[in-house]
């Protein structure tokens, strides 16, 4: 099978600073590539240099079978490949649900009514339907994030893009999310900081360490170490 | 926000209604037909079943110039003197022209409130367009609302850091320089945010070409709440005119 | 501050300014290119929400216009800017009016607009402290052409109005005063945070 | 030694729903307060509360001496105790980082220069005084973090009310931070989620429970779970 993407020493420089310094990797269709790195260390650079968003001083990147240089190379990669953005606010900018989530169908030449019916199934299969009528910005946090995915699978996209798809997420929309994306068949790359997230959900992991990705793997073994628990007076003792 | 009165009105037939009344207060020139608009604007105010009391308070706040305006009308428009005050005299006439403004201003203030108070901007913005208003601009106000209370929540956080550190407004260069910062903070997070919204655009094949978001279509009752509207503006103007 | 409400103007000056709001607005909404629309209501959205907080003047409070900080960023397209805000400041407090709107735009914008098309040059070379001063001064300026803006309108309405429109101007002082002193306060925040703001036409 | 903070029986409510329902707590000189409590519990709030940014329906509020009921009389409250908020980014509003941290003393009233010694001198003690003319719009996440607290030390506040003052830190800010909280003298209250932090900085910790406040305290004891790690290729071995 053809990979989705290919990456190879790509540099990038952001605020005259190379974040990336040589970065190389693969997508196959139906991988699930976890990308890991502290803060700063270039993670949303890269997820946006492979859609074009970030310009690549050398290297070279190659997607859906074709290299891709320029912004008009990119604008079809943006269509095929669904990037979740860190900040959902950012993404999330038409009135209400419905029209945010057909916005991208209406993009590809969609007929409204087409656009509308589509995001719809969209947003039920998500159980998002009853939200559709509903404004962006009262949405809550984890409402906002399902919804800017909504918008990015609406385009059927061959390849998802996820950065820090968990952030300031509670409990509740965090399971959604996590059935939802467990059960999408698409390749992925998934940017985050959170481990137990990642090792449920990938199928291999790349660190990112000045500028270049190096592959890692998950390791899990027991562990003994000293347990910080907070009793509160009056709650019942527990066994450890 | 529930107006059980005009509930059934669409936003359009509201839109539409709400400009042919306001228009034809405007136009009234005598006492008896203002007050009668008044008068009628209240009692819509009342069928639209929203709280009177920030319409109150709205009613109460009178801008600085037209204070001046009306206190000055009595004075400076010549006729019969009704009071005299050393070099000051106060005609009949400047009274009733100061009074017709303050009855037709605050009938429109209320024919607005009660036809469209309860109307979403969202909602406004197709109406608008469904009455010939051009699509980039009915765009450019939707788009407005949907990040209006986005940076009022970001403009209140701030304000309250600033009172944190024990900032009291006061008329002082200190205060005009903290509320300038705050307002070039604000524009600044503004055009990141800007930017990353066109960038998510971008990332969603956006083309250079805004489809035509969700006009509402099927607005049926079109007719009768304009074409009471008609009828009103008409018999107050008739009621105005004729001897 | 400037906004006239309805039943003062006369039906005339209330057309004319509907027409002239008309083509300031089309002008603008012309050059405003699709893709610029919703960074443009992200910046109208926050301007009609700064002109919200009250600015003490003496033992009273005033709300901005803010119409030269507009010019200076967004160029023409302060008239829909203008526009959006004068329709959510009607909706939301029932402020200004329906007939008298295309006045009260006219009065708000246009000074605005020519601040901008004068002074974004000499912002553009100036340090930020002198960037400042100047679009200080043409903020105060904007607020005093609309405050004659809205006496020329009041005038025209009536003869009766004209003795109360020569001395409305006093009335614009304090919103002068903390217009000019916030704007270039504001200006200079910008000169030296992100410059490439001032741009004066599309963000 | 009388209490900075006694409140008694505070009830809060916001967006309808009553988040402090019967609060009672007292912060005494050196004493540092910690405060847990799950998402929503109304940790905010009660910070909130304290420095008079939220209405009580019920209860009082005893600063520093005094009854604290009007918007007047909270506001020299503010001015004795520090409050550090959830997000950063909120706090920092003016162009240059020793512009923002002379913002307080300048409202306490005193000269420009003086506000800037005093400013510079927090800065110096902080380790940021290579920071002092940078833009605080530019200052990456953990810097805005120290720049804030800057700003609040130069007060020269009392006592300290921290929200989550641990988010989004990478390794080194946290430390940097941990380090300056342990060192200052003035009697605090900590909100945090971070247990070994509060654990490291806190001498006593109350639970925020369904709007009231209950004694907690820590528990330390040995515990074996599976540890996840993430391992990349070439990096040394470690030992568990
Ligand atoms: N707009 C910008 N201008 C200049 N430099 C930037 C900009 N955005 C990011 N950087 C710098 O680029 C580097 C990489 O940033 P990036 O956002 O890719 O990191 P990240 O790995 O996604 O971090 P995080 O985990 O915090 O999201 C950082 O050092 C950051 O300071
Ligand atoms: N601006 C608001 N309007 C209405 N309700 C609010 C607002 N802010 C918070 N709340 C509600 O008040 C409750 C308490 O919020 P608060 O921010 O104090 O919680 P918290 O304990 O600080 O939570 P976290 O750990 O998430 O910071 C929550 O249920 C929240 O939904
Ligand atoms: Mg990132
Ligand atoms: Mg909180």
């Amino acid at each position: 099978m053809t990979p989705l993407f290919t990456v190879e020493g790509l540099v990038v420089s952001r605020g005259g600073h190379r974040v990336l310094d040589g970065a190389s990797l693969t997508l196959r269709p139906g991988e699930r590539l976890a990308v890991v790195g502290p803060n700063g260390a270039g993670k949303t650079t890269l997820l946006r240099s492979l859609i074009g968003l970030e310009k690549a001083e050398h290297g070279t990147i190659t997607a859906f079978g074709s290299l891709r240089r320029t912004e008009k190379e990119f604008r079809p990669v943006r269509a095929r490949a669904g990037y979740l953005f860190q900040d959902a606010d950012d993404q999330l900018f038409c009135p209400t649900v419905i029209d945010d989530v057909a916005f991208g169908p209406l993009n590809l030449g969609l007929a409204p009514r087409e656009a509308a019916e589509r995001a719809l199934a969209v947003l039920e299969r998500l159980h998002l339907g009853h939200l559709s009528a509903r404004i962006t910005h009262r949405l809550s946090g984890g409402e906002k994030r399902l919804v800017a995915l909504a918008g990015v699978l609406a385009m059927e996209p061959e390849a998802l893009l996820l950065d820090e798809p968990t952030n300031a997420l509670d409990d509740v929309h965090y399971r959604r999310l996590l059935d939802i994306l467990s059960g999408l068949p698409m390749a992925m790359i998934v940017v985050s900081h959170d481990r137990p997230f990642l090792h449920r959900l990938s199928t291999r992991v790349l660190a990112l360490r000045q500028g270049r990705l190096l592959p890692a793997a998950f390791h899990s073994h027991p562990h003994t170490h000293d347990h910080l628990h907070i009793h509160v007076e009056g709650d019942h003792a527990h066994r450890h | 926000m529930k107006a059980p009165g005009f509930d059934r009105m669409t936003p359009r037939a509201r839109l539409l209604a709400t400009l042919i009344l306001t228009l034809a207060v405007v136009a009234l020139r005598g006492l008896p037909a203002q007050g009668a608009a008044l008068a009628g604007a209240f009692a819509l105010a009342l069928i639209s079943g929203q709280a009177l009391r920030p319409l109150l308070h709205r009613l109460a706040h009178v801008e600085g110039f037209m204070v001046l305006l009306l206190v000055m009308l009595p004075f400076s428009v010549p006729g019969t003197p009704l009071v005299t005050l050393g070099p000051l005299v106060l005609s009949a006439e400047g009274l009733a022209r100061a009074i017709g403004i303050a009855l037709k201003t605050n009938a429109a203030i209320l024919i607005v409130f009660a036809l469209l108070g309860t109307v979403e901007p969202l909602r406004l913005g197709h109406a608008a367009r469904g009455l010939g208003a051009p699509v980039r601009l009915v765009q450019l106000f939707l788009f407005t609302t949907r990040y209006v209370e986005l940076f009022r929540d970001e403009i209140r956080r701030r304000r309250e850091a600033m009172r944190a550190r024990a900032f009291a407004r006061r008329t002082s260069l200190h205060t005009f320089r903290a509320y300038g910062n705050l307002a070039g903070m604000v524009l600044v997070r503004a055009l990141e945010k800007a930017a990353r919204v066109e960038e998510a655009m971008r990332c969603r094949a956006f083309d250079g070409r805004l489809p035509a978001i969700g006009i509402e279509e099927g607005e049926r009752g079109i007719l009768a709440g304009p074409g009471l509207a008609l009828v009103v503006g008409a018999a107050l103007i008739a009621l105005d005119r004729l001897p | 501050m400037a906004h006239i409400p309805d039943g003062v103007l006369s039906l005339p000056v209330g057309v004319a300014g509907w027409a002239g709001a008309a083509a300031l607005t089309g002008f603008a909404l012309r050059s405003l290119k699709e893709e610029a629309i919703p960074g443009t209501a992200i910046l109208a959205a926050v301007f009609f929400t700064v002109s919200l907080v009250a600015v003490p003047v003496g033992p009273s409070s005033v709300h901005l216009l803010l119409s030269g900080l507009m010019g200076l960023m967004i160029g023409p397209l302060t008239a829909p800017a203008v526009l959006v805000g004068l329709v959510l400041q009607a909706l939301l407090f029932g402020f200004g009016g329906v007939t008298s709107l295309g006045v009260n735009l006219v009065n708000i914008a246009l000074p605005g607009i020519l601040a901008g098309l004068v002074l974004a040059g000499p912002v553009a070379r100036a340090t930020p402290g002198r960037a400042g001063v100047i679009a200080g001064i043409g903020a105060g300026l904007c607020v005093a052409a609309t405050g004659g803006g809205v006496a020329l309108a009041l005038a025209l309405s009536s003869s009766d109005f004209v003795p109360s429109a020569r001395i409305m101007l006093v009335t614009y002082l304090p919103l002068m005063a903390a217009e000019a002193l916030i704007t270039g306060f504001s200006v200079g925040f910008l000169k030296r945070v992100k410059p490439e703001a001032l741009a004066g036409a599309r963000p």
